[in-house]
């Protein structure tokens, strides 16, 4: 029989505890056991980025994380940002720049950028593809996000 | 043609879901009692089976069921054709060799499922795989496209004398008389790399059984949801009533999701009615390499006569198609790679030759390109082999060739993917290329800016091509417009979607002709119990076929609203108007009802409905093209090579494009733009390899190289052309594929130019600095 | 994938020859060897838990001679399967007396790897098979010194 | 794609993660950034019987000034941490340098330092890095006494070191460079954060009669493990470094190499990238030396 541990993981501010065998991954943990299923699943080995969190405010990799190692950390995920009829300002100028298409690969870029923007209010178009080149987008070609990206630092340093 | 909401920029409005993580796709699909399945797949890529041992694994615990092809009894058998072989074409042969469920007697590729274990979780399931012995002899596998048409010492499928899986031949003129009065006849071997479609969402499958409504529900990535409906009723021997498949949002389609009769849509629906459970399979990314579809895989033989001049006499290509292990898909791919060689440039002599190979790799079928890419590929680098013996400048020659805008429409005599003989519809390919090297600065390049690049030592160099995009192909597709008693609009249509926009441009279409906000139109895709009539999302024909479709049955819905508004409003029906919602009596606002009452109007609970008058204010039509719309365009790229490691960076990159009327020019970037990485991606990063075993080496993205961020060119612009198609109403052609065809062949030609020391001579679609490198010593420094 | 190369052994060529026609000392060559069975007089059944650094994988095979020609040549043959995949291996190996008590190992071979291992762990299989060839010779030689002392 | 079963211990002090590891022995492994690990695990290449998590040990978790003006690197301190560290950069510029091109940014935010250095990839930055830094690493276990072992001896083969199953490396001690030091890091890869094709890595120290005091150079990606040149030593140091000489040493290190063919690149075509990549990472290590820095 498998080991199974107790844990308490705070996401979005909501603290569950539960009982996880160790090796169920956070990726598995937060869509399946919460039911929040805005974190995707697209390589389950660290190379596409649609399965990135924030882990305690840094933006990881919720597939190389077991859920056991989340046991007392804060972890927020892409419905943590705005809701439909709130968007928060960085998902409104994905909305208004066309920075998505098929959307499978978005909330993790999302959640890359989030803490990103925070430490670099006013980056250059470089910088946001270096920032960005952890997320594999099949679709846009990545102009689109770049402009999104661009027009949220706008946005959120003009306190829109 | 552009209108209050027709030809504009609307923001997309899918995206609020999308982006905000409550879109529901096919692994959010959560159903009480589900259970999961995982295949254990062969690791040899040609073996016949001896034993398939499962009795520790049906011992595992948390596992519910495993079956191996012997438990399936009569329901094992091998699967449809899903696309009829190409008999309009003379003289083609065709060996059909469809797909079976699951391996029986022999395994044909690594990766071929040979048992499926259904368990309480999919940790369970794949645990459960790996107690199943499998008892195999390892064959010799064909891989080598070129050695397996010849060599029948080993052979895919033993019941034919060799691997040829098919042989089409087309020709138009005589090629071989316009060789006798050539001046010069260049002729090359040129390879189009392996590739897959990789959308970032794998592939899913859910399926309920649900024995009390005798109803089977099934959700699923798929672009083509009532062909998998057709096949899973067939299977089942269900009416396709019994079964309603449902596409969730779809991570990216890119063309593999298009196959069905699958392991997972064939075996899953009959494990749920025998269990009577819910089951779900969610593809991983090594399965998704291993096991569903990819392609490119062609070799080429190319042959042109030109006059000194640089005028095409004739040109003769002799190419060999890679299937994989079955061909149910048809030849959809080599067809269009026929169509395409010979689509942008006057040809008037011309043979081509398709011999489609079985070898032990997965199935072929179309990825974004779809054929078109390797066609694209090879003409374009004949144009500038031709170029190079003529020591004409590779615009020139393109200028010469092309065809003019006053041949359209133009019968091209070769039938293609959609079995009918192909014609060029319109459009402007020589204005095309000119205002590429208008935006790209050609002349600037070649003059200032390279010379002076040269002069410091740094590597520049250019490459200019042409394409057309054979696009909206039929057989038809068709919707259903709905106006609620809410006075909101409703489309459904049998087509889906997999991150197109089609909720947003398909709402255009229906507000531009009723009138109402965009976002008062809810659009239905793909579900088969709303609208079941279709054929699916392929060869870039969504807005045009299904958008036709869609434009027809909002301008009967119009009608509709006329004949019965004036009615109740007691006018004449030229005396009434669309106001936003509502319907007004023209010059008296005031005099009006809306929408939504007008439509609970054309329903009534009692009394009786005239004779002939349908209820409600609905409307179906349907659009089938007599044959598809061509797209085209020209693409040029500036490269920056580093002689010594053989990195390129693409420092500029510009794309002029024909797609005929545009719906939504925001939308429109977005495509072309998606399928220029894609583009970039197989020139320079994409590859699947499989070794002369049969091995797939290329199964993760690590050894799989998808195009990042930092791989995109610093500085993308895109033209556009407007020469809309007379082919339908809304003068639309499709340019979901367009990106992805010309950046191969531009890059290969850039970075020749570029390293401009050697006589490099590049024959592969995908290239990477190791193999440029290899080029590179190989060739003779000038 | 093709592997080739060479080793100097410091010994005489008999002794050479014989420790490579002896599996059980073959076997020690073989890093996680747990191990090994004659079946018959060419075959060898064997059990290795192999790990490199975060990979580990068990196999199950068999390990045969032939082209046997003492003290000149013979041929290893190796067949494993287990749940990361299936390695199939021929190598000639050759001897040649080059004096000062020394033997000199020429092989070369063909190895086929299929299953995970290849599909997602080909980056890693050149430089991991060089790497055991090096270390399994050296361990050879290890034990051709103890064989000789023997004697 | 789910890993195999295991057991998890998650101790919460070194002491207690040494206890774990000789209890397990054969068994046990130690997790730590994981970002290599549990990538493997779940292709099921890797199936350790129990992980040891290092995470929840704060106390491995640092960086340190040493006496000598070196630095001291607990062994969980994430690469990103290190590549922003105003302490490393002022120390230590040739590691933020090189931790930018280790796989994406949220890579870096998990995998550990230490973690990249034992997991010993060949393709691997960090654990080259640690050999031309003249790095020594702190080996301890529960029944053995703490081991300092230099980075240069702590690599055997590819994802291969001296560390056994019982044994943590917990810390990473860099010794000062003296001043007039440059360093520089050269890779080709296909792409931004992916393996590097080859790469090399070059320390110089000059005296002052601007001569060649101390030359290190690594290379990497082109055998078995990172290789630490002897052939610069012989031809620069008590030298001028002029370009040509550099050129030299891109020449003479190709018999210190022995590169793989693999799907992105020949045996040949890495050897000539280190013939490319040698100069210019000597060029540039020189102007760095020169201001001093």
């Amino acid at each position: 029989m498998a080991q199974l541990i107790k844990i308490k993981v705070t996401v979005n501010d909501t603290v569950y505890e539960r009982e996880v065998e160790p090796r169920l991954l956070l990726s598995d943990f937060i869509r399946h056991e919460l039911g929040l299923f805005g974190t995707h699943v697209g390589c389950e080995h660290g190379m596409c980025g649609a399965c990135t969190i924030l882990f305690d405010g840094e933006p990881v990799r919720s597939c190389l994380i077991f859920a056991v190692q989340a046991n007392g950390h804060e972890i927020k995920t892409v419905e943590s940002l705005g809701t439909p009829e709130h968007l928060h300002p960085l998902q409104e100028a994905f909305n208004e720049k066309h920075g998505l298409q098929c959307g499978f690969c978005t909330p993790g870029i999302l959640m890359t950028v989030v803490p990103f923007l925070e430490e670099n209010p006013h980056p250059s178009e470089d910088e946001i593809r270096e920032a960005i080149d952890g997320n594999i987008c099949r679709c846009t070609g990545y102009e689109k996000i770049i402009e999104s990206v661009q027009a949220a630092s706008e946005k959120m340093s003009s306190g829109k | 043609m552009t209108g209050k909401y027709f030809g504009q920029p609307v923001l997309r409005l899918e995206d609020k879901h999308l982006l905000t993580g409550r879109a529901k796709f096919c692994d959010d699909i959560v159903i009480p009692g589900m259970l999961h399945a995982a295949f254990l797949r062969s690791d040899y890529a040609h073996a016949i089976i001896k034993n398939i041992d499962v009795t520790e694994a049906r011992k595992h615990p948390g596992v519910v069921a495993v079956y191996t092809a012997e438990d399936m009894g009569d329901y094992w058998k091998l699967g449809p054709l899903q696309v009829p072989p190409p008999f309009a074409i003379k003289g083609a042969q065709f060996n059909a060799r469809t797909l079976p469920p699951i391996a029986k007697g022999k395994v044909r590729f690594s990766g071929e499922p040979i048992a499926v274990v259904i368990a309480e979780s999919r940790y369970i399931a794949e645990d459960a795989c790996e107690d199943i012995i499998f008892d195999a002899e390892p064959l010799p596998a064909v891989i080598d496209l070129e050695k397996a048409w010849e060599d029948t010492s080993v052979l895919v499928h033993d019941d034919l004398p060799s691997n040829m899986a098919a042989l089409v031949k087309q020709e138009s003129g005589d090629y071989e008389a316009a060789k006798k009065q050539a001046d010069v006849v260049v002729s090359h071997r040129y390879v189009a790399d392996h590739v897959a479609g990789a959308a970032m969402e794998n592939r899913g499958f859910v399926v309920n059984w649900d024995e009390r409504t005798q109803e089977m529900t099934v959700w699923a990535g798929t672009q083509a949801p009532l062909p998998l409906r057709s096949a899973i009723a067939g299977r089942m021997g269900l009416v396709e009533n019994q079964v309603r498949v449902i596409t969730p949002y779809i991570g990216g389609g890119f063309g593999p999701k298009v196959m069905t009769s699958q392991a997972d849509d064939v075996l899953l629906p009959w494990i749920s009615m025998k269990l009577n459970r819910p089951i779900k399979w969610i593809e991983d990314r090594r399965e998704n390499f291993l096991a569903t579809t990819s392609e490119r895989d062609q070799v080429h033989h190319c042959e042109m006569a030109l006059k000194n001049d640089g005028t095409i006499l004739g040109f003769k290509d002799i190419f060999y198609h890679n299937t994989g292990a079955y061909d149910p898909y048809g030849m959809t791919v080599p067809l269009n790679t026929q169509t395409h060689t010979v689509s942008n440039y006057r040809v008037p002599n011309f043979y081509t030759e398709i011999r489609m190979v079985f070898t032990n790799e997965m199935v072929v079928t179309p990825v974004r390109g779809a054929g078109r890419s390797e066609g694209v590929f090879v003409m374009e680098r004949m144009m500038d082999l031709a170029a190079r013996e003529l020591k004409m400048d590779p615009v020139e020659i393109r200028l010469k060739n092309l065809l003019k805008k006053e041949e359209f429409p133009l019968n091209t005599g070769v039938i293609g993917q959609d079995f009918v003989v192909g014609v060029l519809d319109s459009g402007d390919y020589k204005n095309n290329l000119e205002k590429c090297i208008q935006m790209i600065d050609y002349e600037k390049f070649r003059n200032e800016i390279q010379p002076k690049a040269r002069k410091e030592g740094k590597h520049l160099g250019i490459g200019v091509v042409t394409f057309t995009e054979g696009t909206a192909v039929g057989p038809y597709e068709g919707a259903r417009v709905t106006v609620g008693n809410n006075g909101k609009v409703s489309v459904a249509t049998g087509y889906s979607t997999q991150g197109q926009g089609h909720f947003t441009v398909f709402a255009q279409i229906v507000a531009e002709q009723l009138n109402v906000k965009v976002e008062d139109v809810r659009v239905i895709t793909g579900d088969t119990g709303h609208f079941h009539w279709g054929a699916g999302t392929f060869a870039s024909r969504g807005a045009t076929i299904a958008g036709s479709a869609i434009n027809s049955a909002a301008v009967l819905v119009r009608e509709k609203i006329f004949a019965t508004a004036a009615k109740l409003l007691d006018v004449p029906e030229d005396q009434v108007e669309l106001c936003e919602g509502s319907v007004c009596v023209k010059g008296h606002p005031e005099k009006s009802v809306s929408l939504g009452d007008l439509a609970g109007k054309a329903n009534p609970m009692r009394g009786a409905v005239e004779a002939d008058v349908k209820p409600g204010l609905e409307a179906t039509a349907y659009y089938a093209p007599p044959h598809g719309a061509t797209g085209s365009g020209a693409c040029a790229m500036i490269v920056d090579v580093d002689p010594e490691t053989c990195k390129v960076n693409i420092e500029r990159f510009v794309l002029v494009h024909d797609c005929g009327t545009v719906i939504n020019p925001l939308l429109l970037e977005g495509q072309i733009q998606g399928g220029v990485s894609m583009g970039i991606g197989n020139a320079f990063y994409e590859k699947m390899v499989y070794d002369e075993n049969g091995q797939l080496m290329t199964a993760s993205f690590m050894d799989y190289l998808m195009p990042q961020a930092t791989d995109m060119p610093k500085r993308m612009e895109i033209g556009h052309n407007v020469h809309p198609s007379p082919l339908n109403t809304l003068g639309l052609k499709g340019v979901g594929e367009a990106g992805a065809l010309p950046p191969p062949p531009a890059f290969c030609q850039a970075v020749e130019d570029a390293l401009y020391e050697y006589d490099l001579d590049l024959t592969e679609s995908n290239l990477n600095p190791s193999l440029l490198y290899k080029f590179k010593n190989e060739a003779t420094k000038r | 994938m093709n592997v080739e190369g060479e080793y100097i052994f410091n010994g005489p060529q008999q002794a050479v020859y014989e420790m490579f026609n002896d599996p059980t000392a073959l076997a020690t060559a073989v890093p996680g060897m747990q191990k090994m069975v004659q079946v018959d007089e060419t075959h060898y059944e064997g059990a290795i838990f192999l790990r490199i650094g975060p990979i580990s994988a068990a196999f199950e095979g068999v390990l045969s001679l032939t082209d046997v020609n003492p003290p000149e040549s013979c041929t290893l043959n190796i067949e494993g399967k287990g749940k990361a995949g299936f390695a199939k291996g021929v190598g000639r190996v050759k001897f040649t007396d080059i004096g000062n008590n020394q033997t000199k190992l020429n092989y070369s071979g063909e190895v086929n790897i299929g299953g995970t291992l290849a599909s997602v762990g080909q980056r890693m299989i050149d430089s991991v098979a060089k790497s055991m060839i090096k270390s399994g010779c050296e361990k050879l030689q290890k034990t051709l010194e103890e064989r000789c002392q023997q004697k | 794609m789910k890993p195999a079963q295991f057991d998890y211990f998650a101790p919460a002090s070194v002491e207690e993660a040494l206890d774990k590891l000789a209890e397990l022995g054969y068994d046990g492994k130690v997790l730590a950034g994981g970002q290599s690990l549990i990538a493997a695990m779940n292709f099921r290449m890797a199936r350790p019987g129990a992980l040891v998590d290092l995470n929840n040990i704060p106390e491995l978790s640092f960086i340190k000034p040493t006496a000598d003006g070196g630095l001291a690197i607990g062994t969980m301190t994430r690469v990103h941490t290190v590549e922003h560290s105003p302490e490393v950069i002022k120390r230590f510029p040739l590691l933020p340098e090189v931790a930018h091109y280790i796989g994406h940014a949220q890579i870096r935010r998990r995998g550990s330092f230490g973690g990249a250095i034992a997991h010993a990839d060949p393709s691997g930055q960090l654990p080259g890095i640690a050999k031309v830094m003249n790095a020594k690493c702190l080996i301890r276990s529960k029944d053995k006494e703490d081991r300092w072992v230099d980075a240069a001896d702590l690599i055997i083969g590819p994802f291969m070191t001296v560390i056994e199953y019982e044994d943590l490396l917990t810390e990473v001690v860099l010794p000062p460079n003296p001043p007039r030091t440059g360093s520089s890091y050269q890779q080709v890869a296909r792409q931004h954060g992916g393996y590097a094709l080859a790469a090399c890595a070059s320390v110089l120290t000059l005296d002052e009669k601007n001569q060649c005091q101390d030359a290190r150079l690594i290379l990497m990606g082109v055998g078995e493990m990172p290789i630490l040149s002897d052939k610069i030593k012989e031809i620069l140091i008590g030298q001028e470094p002029t370009e040509a000489a550099f050129k030299t040493v891109g020449e003479a290190v190709q018999s210190e190499i022995d590169p793989s063919t693999d799907l992105n690149g020949t045996a040949e075509y890495r050897r000539d990238l280190i013939r490319v990549l040698v100069p210019r990472s000597l060029a540039l290590s020189l102007e760095r030396a020169k201001k001093g820095s």
